[in-house]
């Protein structure tokens, strides 16, 4: 029973993936999209990643989604209709084949893989007592392999230098412009209610992270999203990108991160390894601080770059 | 490990590769980069799915799957977001530059990012 | 078979057909309030009844907490977003 | 048991989806919406039903999360509407 329903899983999101690369209608493709993202997250519990189905389902079900929805809304204002509307793509034949080919070989790979499969499963949960947490994806990301999320930490923060740097000059320091004209009454209805549950929600994945499935970028996610939407109806203006303490905040979480990487090498025994007794406690810390700076991240990401010039 | 999660994890590889398929397709051939954008997402699910498959196969000592490729595909998955952020933000910039959306048909379509 | 597995099977599947005439209404209603109508019905019966009807398998207090917060939330945000929806709906025709 | 709850959510599924596949072919771009937010609450379902199927009950956080991000994508896509109902809206117009 559960094979069928996988493989009508499967059906589902090939044909939504097709769906939304074949159609014409832009927002469709893009409501599409965040469809395939639910589901998506459905066929990541059933592959019993149940860390991976959060965090699909929070970024691909929904802020990918409004990143888009935001992206349209702003084009259909600069792009005059008739740019807009071009035609259907003129070859689709060769690019067809090409890409199923590149789908076959794929394919073909997965089929291939080596039976007895290789894992670092036993590893990790031999690991798992010197770092004193239950979760073993939460180990990896913050113990283990620490340095790749560090680093990734500091990926989104240049993506978000990179989109800011896209302002206009003018605008370089002020604030995004998220209000939209019309504000209609249930959706600040729906930012005074919501973010609250948000918020439990987040600090619940914080907490559980460490032992059970959630962590630190779901629960950012989540803050984000509420964040968005909280400025979205309108109720507090977009943050002024020029801001000492947004700022700090931002770069609050990966100077953590480094210092007590660079503690370690003087009290345990390297960059990144934490003393065995307090293990528990520094990551938990450390989990704090970078849900705050990858939901101020993630957020500041969708709002895009500044459009309004700063006060001063 | 069950022989029927195996035949679950290579079915859920295979959809990852079909997807790979689609989002390359989606690429290759609209011309509207907001699309190409999501074309790019729905590639980095493939691939993402792909991993999953590796993870659930290496499931044991009681755990659903290996946690290392998990926690690199959520990496990934933040990454890609990041990613994809940073082009729709060049994107609007373009259009607000040039008024249009798409590359013209005079110059050569590059894609809009090859790697990330 | 057991009295509560009965009562559980009962309330989940009465939810699956609850989804399915979600299904059909916005299928078969003729105009976007009415289907509006027949989606919120589908989310708020539907998922209540499975919550209802998994309520007994749960192993802890918490889980069975959860669930019901799950429903609540489920209530709140679908009511607020058929609210939005129908905002634009009636926007829209107006200007149409 | 836990085969006629997978069975239960598989029916849910294929609800949910069939709904999204009328609908996305439908011209109105807030039926569209109305799709996936039932496919936001049908997932939700399905994962609970999967939960207790196959005795994984943090399920019901993703649950928890579609449910909450489902309004969220209401929300965000009420963006578009309501500025100048001429231009990005042009497409979703019933004819």
């Amino acid at each position: 029973m559960s094979l069928v329903f996988d493989i009508a899983l499967v059906a589902g999101l090939i044909a939504l993936a097709l769906h939304v690369v074949v159609t014409r209608d832009g927002r469709g493709a893009i409501l599409g999209f965040i469809a395939f993202g639910l589901l998506l997250g459905i066929g990541w519990a059933r592959l019993a990643s149940v860390d991976v189905a959060l965090t699909e389902a929070a970024i691909g079900g929904g802020l990918t989604g409004m990143l888009l929805l935001r992206a349209h809304a702003h084009l259909g204002r600069e792009i005059a209709p008739e740019a807009m509307a071009r035609g259907e793509p003129r070859r689709w034949l060769a690019p067809a084949i090409a890409s199923g080919l590149v789908a076959l070989a794929l394919g073909a790979v997965v089929l291939a893989f080596p039976r007895p499969a290789p894992s670092l499963a036993p590893q990790a949960v031999a690991a798992l007592e010197t770092t004193g947490l239950g979760n073993p994806v939460t180990a990896v990301l913050l113990a283990y392999r620490a340095i790749d999320t560090l680093l990734e930490k500091i990926v989104l923060i240049l993506a978000l230098v990179g989109v800011w740097s896209l302002s206009r000059d003018a605008a370089w320091g002020g604030a995004s412009q998220l209000r939209p004209a019309v504000i209609p009454e249930p959706l600040v209805f729906l930012a005074r209610v919501l973010p609250p549950f948000g918020v439990l929600i987040a600090v619940y994945q914080v907490w559980v992270g460490a032992d059970l499935p959630g962590g630190t970028f779901q629960a950012g996610t989540i803050l984000a999203a509420m964040a968005l939407l909280v400025m979205l109806a309108g109720l507090r203006p977009a943050p002024p990108t020029q801001a000492r303490a947004l700022r700090a905040m931002l770069a609050g979480g990966p100077a953590l991160f480094v210092l007590v990487g660079f503690l370690g090498v003087a009290v345990a025994q390297g960059f990144l390894s934490y003393p065995e007794a307090i293990a528990k406690p520094l990551i938990v810390g450390i989990e704090a601080a970078l849900t705050l700076s990858i939901a101020g991240t993630l957020a500041l990401l969708v709002a895009g770059p500044p459009d309004k010039a700063p006060a001063s | 490990m069950s022989a029927l999660a195996l035949t679950s994890a290579s079915l859920f590889g295979l959809c990852g590769a079909a997807l790979v398929g689609i989002g390359l397709f989606g690429i290759v051939t609209n011309p509207d980069l907001l699309r190409r954008i999501i074309g790019f997402n729905i590639l980095g699910a493939g691939i993402f799915l792909v991993f999953g498959a590796v993870a659930r196969r290496g499931a044991a000592m009681g755990l659903g799957g290996d946690p290392v490729p998990q926690a690199m595909v959520i990496t990934g998955i933040v990454v890609a977001f990041a990613a994809t952020a940073l082009a729709v933000a060049l994107l609007r910039r373009l259009a607000s530059l040039t008024g249009s959306a798409t590359f013209d048909a005079a110059t050569p379509a590059p894609p809009p990012r090859s790697d990330a | 078979m057991g009295l509560t597995e009965a009562f559980t099977l009962v309330c989940v599947v009465a939810g699956a057909i609850l989804f399915l005439a979600g299904t059909l209404g916005l299928l078969r209603f003729p105009d976007t309030l009415s289907r509006l109508h027949a989606l919120s019905k589908a989310d708020n019966l539907g998922l209540g009844l499975i919550v209802l009807g998994l309520l007994p398998l749960q192993a802890s207090l918490m889980g069975g907490v959860k669930l019901v917060c799950i429903w609540l939330l489920a209530q709140l945000s679908a009511a607020t977003a058929t609210q939005l929806i129908a905002g634009i709906a009636a926007r829209r025709k107006p200007g149409a | 048991m836990p085969e006629s709850l997978t069975l239960v959510a598989l029916l849910v599924l294929l609800a949910s989806a069939a709904g999204l596949a009328i609908v996305l072919r439908s011209a109105v771009a807030i039926e569209k919406l109305m799709a996936v937010q039932l496919l936001g609450t049908g997932g939700a379902a399905t994962l609970l039903l999967l939960g207790a199927a196959t005795a994984q009950p943090a399920l019901a956080d993703v649950a928890l999360l579609l449910v909450l991000l489902s309004a969220f994508s209401c929300a965000a896509f009420t963006l578009g509407e309501g500025e100048d109902p001429g231009d990005a809206a042009k497409p979703d117009e019933p004819a």
